[in-house]
């Protein structure tokens, strides 16, 4: 009687129905309920990193277009949420086939719901033990769900609503899964290139679909000659503070354990985002004397993206050069941007694509152990890794964008763009507070 | 001089503010304010003494010589209005200033509007 | 010596003392740490869903009542609080004895802190192990402080702060406990309707006391002449994001265990939520061609209240058909109140309400495994148990609204309704940014 | 090949290969996963409190200076986040060496990444268990993060950035360090005083140095006789939530384990803190006839301090009793403020400092066993840890506030106060919405 | 026409606006705004030379025909006052107005108000 | 009596309220907007007409008798400016002021400033 699960108390310390329909599977396949428990946690402070990072765009763009931006995260939970579901998973871990992967059984999840499927097998202390296989598939999922987000800053205070939730629906199915195969699901580039958490999947692809969308969709109307200040960086750092929190579970999650590895990771997340805030307010208060807080959350941020890839492999003194690269580099990255006139509005490629490769070609020079392939060999594979993303997303997303513009209207038109995003696509104002109401 | 004070849809504040410049009218204060127009809508409420609720608008002010009062309105109107003119588009008012000062140099009258 | 607990660690690897009062008890009763930690932890989660809460309705309040509904949330986390540490898990969790339960050595949790009473058996993998008794009891505390807090959205605006603060007591300890006891806690109830993580307990008697407080208390002045715009749906969204992850600690928690029925109910919440908020926006999109910020969250919300009762018995494609129903019904709820001018500020009955008896009743369409009874008998325990629910919150809520009313004043008067409730019952202004200060 | 880890699924339940680079570790020191999953989690959650103190502090300061508020968190992250990993943790847990402890292989923790000293030994249900030692390492160093960033809310509003971060990271090293290895890190009160999660080290020592601070570098410009306007109240509010949640983390980490320890630490964390809130509600009523926010979050906060020391060792009914007296004394103290006329902005004294010391010396009376050698003596070592530490925090923040204000600049100039930190410090401008962007 | 400013306390702007609806005057723009009023207080700080705190108001303006603005003051004075009048209850101004236009359908003066 | 309003910077608000004050004006009204002064810059953005962006700025209106509308003019310009004299610094704008209300008292006029 499984419905009966919070049993009488009444009779204190009655025995605990199994929720499970396979009874007995849980002696054959038993479950460590410490890495689950860990892994059900990373997938909740995964998905807070899609509040978190609503806050963090929402709160750099112009108050007319507030909502818009923070909807863009919104819409990815919810879209990408199904399409996970449905054949996302499918798509990433099924068998190879190739250019993606499938499994039947993983359509909708029914297959891995119950019975042998559903044990996901893991290694505790050198034995055998199994989490659910459905938390594997759900911290997956939120990956799935963050990277069109990320996307969505490049092309910030431009684009239909319509436009943009069939777009990311599209990139999703077909960049991202397919990518994400090939580099964790037993695609060709399985077992080559290191990425611990996402640098190539995640942040790379999202930086460079970032400026291919940045450069199609064209800049924004007066950029870059009006200033578009940001309309609330109080809570970009609420933000940033959410994201910071969310990536120990992006990074450390990412072990599919609760053990050492775990703990390094967690380690290097914190000393590389620390070390990167740190180098950004200096590079600010050498170059400019003054520190400002968009440059010490840039700095966070950098941080957090170039140990995404390096997490589980390299030690804190490599985290803590790692942060400072990414931070100098994405500084320069982004004043580069201002010569080159392209509209990244919110630095996507600058910050995710920058630190993403940063990251992944440099963690080699930092790696806790060199592979017995050599340091020469692993280099090649790193950077072949970037370069395969860099190529497929670049293209998978022009073609996307041209499709999407022509079919459906991507852009957003001009007296809307004026007339601001949360008016003109929504109707609602984000800040009544602003209005005697 | 004359101090032209427009009440306009928020949504149009770009549009008009290009329109001005085209004009070479380029100095201008700007403030959110909430107002209600139109009577017959209001007087619904009437019966039950309810405040209506208030719809947000943007104020426009601009201080000009007697000579660009008309230039301004006509520019404010050509672009502040929804297809040709829908309830809510706002309203300009014309008030007499005194005296204008710039207080970075200290002039005063025509020459510091 | 167990105040040492943080061991010198100049003598590297020396012994933890025991915390435990009751040496030896840990070999007796061995703890599953794995458990008790995601046990601990969607405690935690379900705390962040108060400060979500308040978020989420404050932001859809007018301005000059932000911090007053906000409070609503916050002196249910202070009030229940304390009385659940003091009866309500007694009256709750205690031996039956008809109407409520009752155990002396529940009172101010002094029994279970320590001794045996203090482990709390469960199952895993086939072995008997333990959890801290407290834990679990903190867990539902979070789960009474939450109920009152939903209820506030229905006279949101309206309502004196002393009388909230006494009829959130009251309604706590004789309409809550109660219910909570009988379905769950050993009452008559138990073990025949499934309700997982609380669709009747909470979901259901929150909208229902929220539509009964709404008619006896009457409309806000100028409803629905007037339209009263949301302050903030910038923190609207921010709250409905921390909602999100906070649910995964209610419905994943509600299973007392970190394994596959743990991760099953996870899946199911993520599912129902993201096909709740796609359905809303595409309603959204197709009768009006505007998606909003407010639906979106509207559809978040739908889809976890319908899931809550169901996540630990359907499967991840019932998980979206109930998603999909919740947000199609409770979007002609909402607009049907709208024709009927009830005033329900926050749409607690239309969300809540109607989310929770779909989850409640259409479960039983989705069960993974039909129960030994047959689908028919199911059937009906889940409408009695609704309809009881229903019945037993409706009757006890008029009552305390009378009461309460009556000797203390609950309604606010009306030059203090139109001052705003910061003004006049705080003396504060959420936003001191909005004037020069 | 351990950069290998999400093992390609096509081959289903294929043995996923272990991170550690000391093959066999895994046997000679079996981690416990449910209490590494509870410590990495507790760790996440204090990470929280980050962005929630910066929060409540940025609430409650005027508009001009809520992005330079909340940095004084923010970079607290980022200078101590180094600092910590670099020789923090050897300063605090290295050997004894008197005054400070050191260890050189602790040193940017290279050596507790791997080989045996990486882990750390804990008691599970009477066996011999390890947990990471860098997840211990971690959760120390948010310990560290957050007294500095406590601090900044005594002398909020009037310094300079570069002498704020100067300041902290020298007062982290010269006072924080040494007082944390003398209680917790086997300095001569090791064992002697119970401060479970830090009310001495942490809270005491941080109301201290904020008093010193506050009296060193002198009133806001204004003070007392203009009031200053909280900006942002609601904000005030989601961040007094977030602390509530990151507080779980605070106290029940601190147990260093998953067990009846940690969810006693965890309930009375939750019962002291809604006593507090509830109490300073009740006072507010009785005396001014109107409860406030502000009131409502000081109680939370006085209540989880209070605890803080004592959450391993008192009973929830002691925690109501330490919830009470906190509030009432803590309001006492603020507006004995009042009348003595000192700025301490946003009461860094009157709550962490005064609730520390309450509960340091309160849980004595309140202890769920007395300890071999006696009540007396008990008092009296509690009575000696506040002593110490709050001797040793004054002088030592003195003598750096001399320091860092001749040496480096403290206060802030005339002009730049008047035209607030954002400006004339960050050039920024927290909330863009105010106009017209 | 007249320009009838009224700074009044933000408790009072729905009891004020159903006065003045009352009065059958509907069109209203409303902004917030701070200030310091009474002197006696201000004086405290002025050994110091410190700026005292500006308090939060409501800033009414109304544009109506000469005949309309007695009716407009009475209607706010009626409902702006806590009790029979307290400090900080606020300030009416009339300043002239020259013009007025309606900027959907362009019309000027009187009629436009 | 005149209606001494001032576009300042947000930065020099607190010294130019002190200055004020010394100069005994205390009542005060203040709210904040946006602006845009400078042809110069504004220029650069014609060709392409995009409007400039808007920079914040804060407003005070200072309702005065004429004897004061000097010493207030003066009063601002001493504070308001930064270094001597940059440009955003800002204007002022006096305009008539026919009639004054107390809303506390119903006392008009002179008196009511
Ligand atoms: N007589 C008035 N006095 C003050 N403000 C006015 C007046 N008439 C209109 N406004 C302002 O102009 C805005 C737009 O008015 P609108 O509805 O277009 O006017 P109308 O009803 O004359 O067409 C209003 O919201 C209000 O802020
Ligand atoms: N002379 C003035 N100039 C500008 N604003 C004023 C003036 N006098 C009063 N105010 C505005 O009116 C508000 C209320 O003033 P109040 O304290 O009621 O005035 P009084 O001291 O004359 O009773 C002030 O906060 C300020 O905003
Ligand atoms: N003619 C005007 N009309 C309205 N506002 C003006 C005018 N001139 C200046 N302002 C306001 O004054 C502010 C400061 O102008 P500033 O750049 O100092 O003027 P200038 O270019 O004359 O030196 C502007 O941002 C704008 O708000």
């Amino acid at each position: 009687m499984k419905w009966n699960l919070h049993r009488p108390l009444g009779a204190l310390f009655g025995l605990v129905v199994m929720g499970s329909t396979t009874a007995g599977a849980s002696e054959t396949y038993p479950i460590d309920t410490g890495t689950t428990a860990w892994m059900l946690t990373s997938t909740a402070f995964v998905l807070l990193m899609v509040p978190g990072l609503a806050m963090f765009y929402g709160g750099l763009v112009r108050t007319k277009n507030v909502l818009g931006t923070m909807l863009h995260s919104f819409a990815a939970m919810a879209i990408i949420g199904v399409l996970w579901v449905v054949c996302g998973y499918a798509m990433c871990f099924g068998a190879t086939r190739g250019w993606i992967g499938w499994d039947n059984s993983f359509f909708l999840l029914s297959g891995i719901d119950h019975g042998p499927n559903a044990y996901y097998q893991i290694e505790v202390n050198g034995a055998t033990k199994y989490i659910p296989h459905l938390v594997f598939a759900m911290f997956q999922g939120k990956f799935a769900i963050i990277t069109p987000a990320l996307i969505a800053g490049a092309f910030a205070e431009r684009v239909r609503f319509r436009g943009y939730c069939i777009f990311i629906a599209l990139w999703s199915l077909l960049v991202y899964n397919p990518l994400a195969h090939w580099v964790w699901g037993g695609g060709f580039l399985t077992g080559k290139a290191i990425d611990f958490a996402g640098g190539t999947v995640i942040h790379i692809s999202a930086g460079v679909a970032g400026l291919v969308t940045a450069l199609y969709l064209g800049k924004r109307r007066g950029y870059p000659l009006a200033t578009m200040t940001p309309n609330n960086l109080v809570m970009t750092l609420m933000g940033a503070g959410l994201l910071w929190v969310g990536w120990f579970g992006f990074n450390a999650g990412s072990s599919v354990s609760s053990g050492l590895l775990t703990a390094q990771a967690l380690t290097v997340t914190q000393t590389a985002a620390a070390a990167g805030a740190l180098t950004w307010m200096v590079l600010e208060a050498l170059l400019h004397k003054k520190a400002t807080s968009l440059g010490l959350v840039s700095g966070i941020l950098a941080g957090l993206v170039v140990i995404t890839p390096a997490a589980g492999d390299v030690m804190p003194g490599g985290a803590i050069v790692l942060g400072i690269l990414a931070s100098i580099i994405c500084y320069g990255a982004i004043n580069l941007k201002s010569k080159l006139g392209y509209d990244d509005s919110l630095d996507v490629l600058g910050i995710h694509g920058v630190a993403g490769i940063v990251g992944a070609v440099g963690l080699t020079f930092f790696l806790r152990s060199v592979p017995d392939h050599g340091f020469g060999l692993q280099l090649w594979y790193q950077i072949e890794g970037v370069l395969v993303s860099m190529t497929y997303a670049a293209i998978g997303t022009l073609i996307l964008c041209v499709l999407v513009e022509k079919v459906f209207g991507f852009r957003l038109k001009k007296e809307d763009e004026m007339a601001g995003m949360d008016h003109s696509l929504h109707s609602e104002h984000g800040y009544g507070l602003l209005n005697l109401n | 001089m004359k101090l032209v004070t427009a009440i306009i849809q928020p949504d149009k504040l770009d549009e008009v503010r290009e329109s001005l410049i085209e004009a070479e009218i380029y100095r201008i204060t700007v403030s959110r304010c909430t107002g209600r127009g139109r009577a017959e809508e209001t007087d619904l409420y009437r019966g039950q003494e309810i405040a209506p609720a208030l719809v947000s608008k943007i104020r426009l002010d601009i201080a000009c010589n007697d000579d660009f009062v008309e230039i301004a309105i006509q520019a404010i109107l050509k672009a502040a209005k929804h297809d040709s003119g829908q309830i809510g588009d706002g309203k300009i008012f014309v008030t007499p200033l005194e005296q204008c000062i710039r207080i970075r140099t200290e002039e005063r009258g025509n020459d510091a509007i």
